[in-house]
């Protein structure tokens, strides 16, 4: 399940309905994001982030089902916020759900590095009063071309 | 065909979106971006470094090989600092 | 922080407390484990886990140090139940927080792996009215393994 | 000294913990289980094969070759199936 949203959410909510009424389910693998300070305490007092409407749900409907075929999951979950957010404040929760752990927790870090290299967000960040778009980060599209072979086991 | 800025793309063209008609022999999406370099000081200082401009044609990433459609949705943006 | 208790849990509550006024933390990995129907739907009654109590707090403890030692995370939280418990139920969570997002994976899977083998807790499954013990799985054994050589990147 | 059974073990013992003193020449957990084998044929159920059973001294692993002291609690069970 794929959701773009500016609204909050409760992890608590989203997994009880992802894994409601599937007995099969053991394992609940998860991952959220938060707004880090990068500046240091104080420093950044907003981001902002921004997306494009329509290619962020293809992009990561592709992924959710990219996941499913690759590994022995249940369900998938994928909830990404746009907007203003302050620090500290969530910004993405990945979640699969599996009957065994290590595919849970194999395609959770999936989920992550594709999301940080392929679904169309940017970061606006305010630090000391001076907004600068966050730049892209070489060791995340490293950790991308790890799951670029085909290899489900790393 | 409509054209996209997100990001810092936008704020150097100036623009989020345009409805462009480039010539006929512009058919790839490395013609496109020579092209609309051209058309403003903001245009040009947005494609200045074409390998860090990424684009999608209809919502797909594309490289700059790819040819598009007159129909087409064309988008152009930095590399993405989502997650 | 850990925590033995009979008592249901809240991931959102608790991982949200984990965060609290931690600026520097971007990345939460969690892992939360669910009674599972082993046989085949509504062929598992019930799940009583039984444990030891006090080693099972020292061991758990010890378990968190060696995480907090081996990455650099912000803080650790196992929480695992005891009693008796329905399929569905929430049996434990297991979560890290990092500004890295490899270290908080590496960590969450880490803390699973151990408590898997380590954790002195015993499952009895009810299935079609009996009453027998869990065997321990030679695969979590080897899943425990890979963290003994002291690599931290597997 | 205290004796605790858990799971299987405490099922077969039909104990879940007691308290005996073992003759001194009784010093390590092997030796203690051998000696334990002998109180019941319940005990001796319980710990007909060794080598899946799980002992603690204090709360802390210990291993067959491993010490005793008259005042420790020592712990017998299955290989553990938490998480």
């Amino acid at each position: 399940m794929i959701k773009v949203q500016r609204e909050d959410f409760d992890i608590g909510v989203e997994l009880a309905a992802l894994s409601q009424g599937r007995d099969n389910v053991g394992a609940v693998a998860s991952f959220m994001g938060l707004v880090r300070d990068v500046a240091g305490p104080g420093a950044l007092s907003a981001m902002t982030l921004e997306h494009y409407p329509g290619m962020t749900e293809r992009q990561l409907e592709q992924l959710e089902a990219e996941a499913l075929a690759r590994w022995p999951l249940d369900r998938v979950l994928i909830i990404h916020r746009h907007g203003r957010l302050l620090p500290g404040d969530r910004i993405v929760l990945c979640a699969a759900t599996s009957s065994h752990r290590e595919a849970a927790f194999e395609a959770c870090a999936f989920l992550m590095d594709w999301l940080k290299t392929k679904a169309p967000f940017w970061k606006l960040e305010e630090i000391d009063g001076k907004s600068s778009w966050v730049a892209a980060r070489q060791d995340d599209e490293d950790a991308a071309a790890r799951w670029q072979n085909n290899n489900q086991s790393e | 065909m409509k054209v996209l800025y997100f990001a810092w793309l936008r704020d150097r063209v100036g623009l989020s979106e345009e409805i462009v008609e480039p010539p006929v022999d512009v058919a790839t999406v490395g013609e496109l971006i020579a092209w609309l370099a051209q058309r403003s000081p903001g245009h040009g200082e947005a494609f200045a470094d074409p390998t860090i401009v990424r684009c999608a044609i209809n919502q797909d990433y594309a490289k700059a090989h790819e040819r598009f459609n007159a129909g087409d949705e064309v988008a152009f943006f930095p590399p993405v600092t989502g997650g």
